[in-house]
């Protein structure tokens, strides 16, 4: 399989006079899993948020297994297969546990038709989150009453409970305790084990990313600036070529 | 006291008056001159229906008064179909419906008490042809399409087009409130100097002509200027002879006429009561002006004590 | 210092569960309890507020603002709001109208209508969302636009609601048939809100914009629909009105009955700011603004004094309302 | 793969900043901009347009709303709304002239009207924020009574304005002293807004209601307070009005000023969802629409087809100082 | 110094049938840093926002410097010397960063008097952010704009740069990339030698945790289930106590 999952090719993006991104190449391949690491402000969920049709780049190509594609919506790169957590998780405050998880791919019933099947839905998220190992009093509360961690994890149990081919996932351990990451982490494993997903991760917990990731990329204000498998690497080092690069562009 | 006591024992009869603009002050003596025949009856009496001529409002409000089994409803027919439903329920229920203020002959009701909204726009339209022989003449109406002023305009134009005078008429809105008519009437004269009459169909418009008029000095400018109604300013611009004319449409009696036909209709079991009963239009000018601006009287609604005018001399018309 | 491990950390799912239900259930329950007390209170100081006459002018007092306010409910909820569905209301059956005047049969007209009030819906729509016009701004001059619109075609006066007996029976003139139009509405509306995925999209649209449009919502084919819809409810509402009373009006509905419709959706319990609502609430907020207009009239409240008394039932109704609310679910919010 | 490092990711905070002052500033000079375009319209199609009698009244089509609008405007950042503002708009000189007759000096009848209409804010307010009664509904309830209670107290027909021909001339009599008042109110009001605690308050109020909160900010003062101040604002304009047309009408101002007002605002850039706003913005949007107003009645556009032609020309207006927000801050949103 | 900065006693907290606290206790010292570990929804933030005045307490009492106390609102808490991040940051996104920093706290100039001197306050905010080593473009930017791991940073700005006695922090470092949160870290052991601080930081990072704090407190359900010296544990002990309380917790 010589094709990349999803490829990236001098991706720009410019916010008015601010350039998010300066020019970034990536790629991840099939069953693979691609750790980016970087500086707060570096780039970073922007990067995310065009490769899952969320916003448009400013220039650059992408391609979704081979093919060149322009991402038109998040519907039509959900439709390539690709699905993601965002950082700011998406969740709807005003709704139910379930009704957040199936957000946009409802469960439907078969008669009446076309109306919500509301039991299968809450029995599916249950069932999803018992698997995270996250303790939520119940699938029927609204979203915004939950604790930070709760909500991540439904974020999370939402974007791996899908059939997606890739996976991006924008800091999906961050509000998480020990316990909770382990576990979401094992099951990310379980899941990679199926076969031919590919997911991304944007972690800040290099000694996580290490563990988990095959390969790891660092960003920093705008571009990569350091990319290695993860077998060759180590947490030291890490922590050296980010303060290196970081004076690097600083003095620069 | 004593016209009281020689009535028959009776019920303390309640009338309901279903009217269009409930708020509107032209309505004030109206509202007095029901108040009056009341007293003087001993019954009771309910002022309700729209605050903005909804006739689907006043349906509403005439339906409430069918089911609280009113004994008599007056109404204004300011929509020529809406009532017809209303009406026949009523009197299927034994409830006499008297027309006030404006009328809709075919709707069903005992008798109209007033003075037509269409025939007052046209006697206006008269004066208008017979003031200003030819020229741009602006009329101006507060919310176009309201039943309650838009007839009178179509009349008035009507009785323009009517005299055959070489007179072109501009249509204008206002706006619904006072503060707003005003700006309005200036802006357009701004525009049209070349106008040789300003004429209003609505109390507030009528007293923001009058108020432009005297704004500008156009009595010098030759030109004309009437309306409806005697909002205060109007009365005193009048006098000033800012206005040519305003129209009186006597309101108290349209209330006070239209109770004492009720109560008659009740008391002789139907018997008697309804009359047409025309309360006339009077065109107020400088000459007249004097007694409505020294007095005070529930009769034109500027003073709420219930007293009698005194008045002495020959009495002109 | 690890202490009160006895005490049970609770919250089980279903515990939380019927608790969040039944506080669901109660915030439209309050609202239910303020109009059972409005009507007990209208019957005791007149015993015909509960006659067969009444009953069937109270329907008419509720059915036009509770079926407008099904389509503004929607659109409050998705985070829009629309001034204009008044003007629609009156030029809807104009337009049926003059196409039936024109030879085009009543049933047909009505249709064309209903078009045409879903054409005004979407400009309405595509004006704020494609060109990101707040929509109070746009509806605003739609509403001036169909109103003068409407002026012109009618000339500015009333014309006769044109149909055989039975057929206006239908659509309005039968005392109940626009209330029973209303509950049909409002059950329809009801399911599509709760039960249906545009529902679900509509409160996912208006409780957070970016995440629905992150979870690959199409937020901008949400809120059009939803003013297409509120504006052929409007249309709808209009000529149903036309055929009660018989008239076509230029200067029907206005304003008024959109504030009516929204007054009751809030009434109701739908936030002005969106992510949330009720339509049966909105039905309920109908009823208690119902109940007091045709309560008070018929006690034979004067028009003056009238407003003065409406006013303070409506904060009375709704400040009891939410006394209520607190006082059933009590501890279910801080 | 580690490319591209030469192209520079910039953004050094002087720049990102610039843009986003530029950007601010743009925001209200869109709408400026169609301002100037409308005046320059009607100038060519009317030369009158621009001559002393009409600018004098242009300014009185423009004076109230914008008086009130900063009012309505400091409620909507906060996330409320008053309806009621009109109706104090009319209470306001009525309380004047009853204290007036009774004996009270005008000036001291004027301070207890605007301490009456603050009253009514307070009300306004408390209701709001300690019953937790929407605003929407909270000022619906007081626009009908307060709506009754003028009528009640007027006997429902105006009276003249009274006061010295001087006292008047301040007081809005003399052509140009509304719109003076305006300035004074609209510049305090902006300096309030960007360079005070409490303006930046009220933005963090409708911002992040909890966020504010949090930070230990008395969100529920900062509302009431500006319902009072809207309420006092609507109050002081009512008794301008008054002077101005030497009339006072119960019914003056109404829903219509409050309209008239909010549009004035939401043209102006303040969004109905609140957390933002500008009171200059609001200005413009009052000229805005008094010039449209104002430019369609001197050019004598018929009755029936005003409301057409000013429904299409909002549209357009607000149509194009988005676009031309859009062109001159080319990509400072996305 | 016997008295505590701040103790809790027996705090219980109950939102309808659902019970958040059940009866915690715990205190912090004068120039101590007291590190919360815990599951996801064990009413880490719950309590939290009860130490701020932010919400009721359902019962139980708190001692602040040995004093009973009431705490009426988030101003009074202030007053006393109490200061915080919240975990949702409680930004204001229309509003600039350096207003954001200093809301509620805002400096006035002399003249004209009661005006804001944001000249002022935006020339700090550049510096205490600097501190911080977080790349944000401008404080003139508004804060919606901004990254995850800048947004923190304010927040954290904020209430570092405050003069409070005691510093309450729900998971500060949540978003932080390495580089900063070491920065961050850096920052606030700077803060803790310059004496009588107390400090209070919601974590989930267990190793950060032992390495900044002087002592921590682990809590599960609505209880607290273990509390150490942090140099008396360590991660993996840590670890295996969270899962078998969990277990215990979950089987009783
Ligand atoms: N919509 C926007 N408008 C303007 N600037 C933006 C926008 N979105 C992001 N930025 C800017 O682009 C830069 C990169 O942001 P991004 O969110 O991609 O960072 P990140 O790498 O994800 O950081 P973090 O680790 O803190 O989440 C930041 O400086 C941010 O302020
Ligand atoms: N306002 C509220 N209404 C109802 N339930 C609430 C509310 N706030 C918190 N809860 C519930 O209380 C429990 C504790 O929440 P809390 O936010 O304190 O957890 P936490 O320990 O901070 O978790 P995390 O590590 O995920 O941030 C959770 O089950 C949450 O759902
Ligand atoms: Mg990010
Ligand atoms: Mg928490």
């Amino acid at each position: 399989m010589n094709a990349d999952a999803l490829r990236a090719e001098e991706i720009v993006k410019r916010f008015g006079p601010l350039t998010a991104l300066a020019g970034v190449s990536m790629h991840v391949k099939s069953g693979e899993i691609l750790g980016i690491l970087g500086d707060n402000g570096a780039g970073k969920s922007t990067l995310m948020k065009i490769l899952t049709g969320f916003q448009p780049q400013t220039s650059g190509r992408l391609f979704v297994f081979g093919d060149e594609v322009e991402l038109r919506s998040v519907d039509h790169a959900r439709a390539l297969g690709i699905e993601c957590v965002y950082q700011d998780l998406a969740l709807v405050n005003g709704l139910s546990v379930y009704h957040n998880m199936f957000l946009n791919r409802e469960r439907l019933r078969r008669f009446p038709p076309r109306m919500l099947n509301n039991g299968s839905m809450r029995h599916r998220a249950r069932e999803v989150l018992d698997d995270i190992g996250v303790n939520i009093p119940s699938v029927d509360v609204e979203v915004e009453r939950l604790s930070g961690g709760q909500r991540q994890a439904i974020a999370v149990a939402r974007a791996v409970s899908s059939d997606a081919r890739i996976l991006l996932l924008d800091e999906p351990l961050a509000a998480m305790g020990a316990r909770e990451s382990a576990l979401i982490i094992d099951l990310i494993l379980r899941l990679k084990a199926r076969g031919n997903l590919s997911i991304i991760m944007i972690m800040h917990n290099y000694a996580q990313t290490l563990d988990i990731a095959d390969r790891i990329m660092l960003m920093q204000r705008g571009t990569v600036t350091y990319e290695k498998a993860a077998g060759e690497t180590s947490v030291p080092e890490l922590m050296e070529i980010v303060r290196r690069e970081y004076r690097a562009l600083r003095s620069a | 006291r004593q016209a009281r006591a020689e009535m028959p024992q009776h019920p303390k009869w309640r009338f309901v008056f279903v009217n269009h603009v409930t708020t509107n002050p032209f309505f004030g003596p109206t509202q007095y001159g029901i108040q009056d025949a009341c007293a003087l009856l001993g019954c009771d009496f309910q002022w309700t229906g729209s605050q903005t001529s909804n006739a689907a409002e006043m349906v509403n409000a005439m339906n409430a008064a069918i089911a609280g089994k009113a004994d008599a409803i007056a109404v204004c027919l300011v929509d020529p179909v809406a009532f017809n439903r209303p009406i026949q329920r009523a009197m299927e229920a034994g409830i006499p419906v008297f027309a006030y203020n404006a009328d809709a002959p075919k709707a069903g009701r005992l008798a109209y008490i007033g003075q037509d909204l269409y025939l007052a726009g046209v006697a206006m339209g008269e004066r208008i042809a017979g003031l200003v022989p030819s020229g741009k003449v602006a009329l101006f109406i507060a919310t176009p399409g309201q039943l309650n002023i838009q007839p009178r305009i179509d009349g008035a134009q009507d009785a323009i087009k009517k005299s055959g005078k070489p007179i072109t008429i501009d249509v204008i809105a206002t706006g619904p409130t006072v503060d707003q008519e005003l700006s309005v009437i200036k802006a357009y004269y701004i525009g049209h100097q070349d106008v040789k009459g300003m004429f209003a169909v609505d109390a507030g418009s009528t007293q923001g002509v009058s108020e432009v008029m005297r704004d500008q000095n156009l009595p010098s400018k030759g030109i004309k200027g009437g309306g409806f109604d005697l909002l205060p300013r109007t009365e005193q611009n009048i006098k000033d002879g800012f206005l040519d004319f305003t129209i009186d449409q006597q309101p108290y009696l349209q209330g006070f006429y239209t109770a004492m036909e009720m109560f008659v209709f009740l008391a002789s079991g139907g018997l008697s009561g309804p009359a047409e009963i025309n309360t006339g239009l009077k065109f107020v000018t400088k000459e007249s002006i004097d007694p409505y601006l020294s007095t005070q009287s529930r009769y034109e609604g500027n003073s709420e004590a219930a007293k009698v005018i005194p008045r002495s001399g020959p009495i002109a018309i | 210092m690890s202490s009160a491990t006895g005490s049970g950390a609770a919250g089980g799912p279903s515990r939380v569960g019927s608790a969040v239900d039944a506080f669901l259930r109660i915030r439209e329950a309050s609202i239910v309890v303020v109009a059972i007390l409005l009507v007990i209170y209208f019957q005791s100081v007149n015993e015909n507020f509960l006659s067969k006459a009444n009953l069937e002018t109270l329907s008419q007092f509720i059915a036009a603002s509770a079926i407008i306010a099904c389509g503004e409910i929607m659109l409050l909820i998705c985070g829009e709001i629309d001034l204009s569905v008044g003007q629609v209301f009156a030029l809807a059956p104009f337009i049926m109208h003059f196409a039936n005047t024109a030879g085009v049969p009543l049933v047909l007209a009505i249709i064309l209508a209903l078009l045409a009030c879903a054409l005004i819906g979407l400009l309405n729509g595509l004006i704020t969302v494609m060109l990101s016009v707040p929509s109070f701004v746009t509806t605003l001059g739609t509403l001036f636009l169909i109103n003068g619109f409407t002026l012109t075609i009618s000339h500015g006066s009333p014309v006769q609601t044109g149909g055989s007996e039975a057929f206006a029976d239908v659509m309005g003139a039968w005392g109940y048939s626009e209330i029973l139009w209303a509950f049909l509405i409002v059950a329809i509306m009801h399911t599509a809100l709760r039960q249906t995925r545009w529902g679900l999209h509509t409160i996912a649209t208006g409780g957070n914009l970016t995440g629905a449009a992150e979870a690959g919502i199409h937020v901008n084919r949400i809120k059009v629909g939803n003013f297409v819809l509120t504006s052929v409810l409007g249309g709808f509402t209009g000529i149903l009105e036309a055929f009660r009373i018989g008239s076509t009006d230029p200067l029907a509905g206005g304003t008024n009955i959109m504030f009516l419709a929204v007054a009751a959706g809030v009434i109701g319990g739908t936030p002005l700011a969106g992510g949330s609502g009720t339509i049966v609430g909105g039905l309920i907020g109908a009823i208690v603004l119902g109940v007091l207009r045709d309560g008070f009239t018929l006690q034979g409240i004067n028009a003056f004094t009238f407003d003065m008394i409406i006013g303070a039932a409506i904060l009375v109704a709704m400040v009891s309302n939410i006394h209520l609310g607190r006082l059933r679910g009590a501890g279910a919010r801080r």
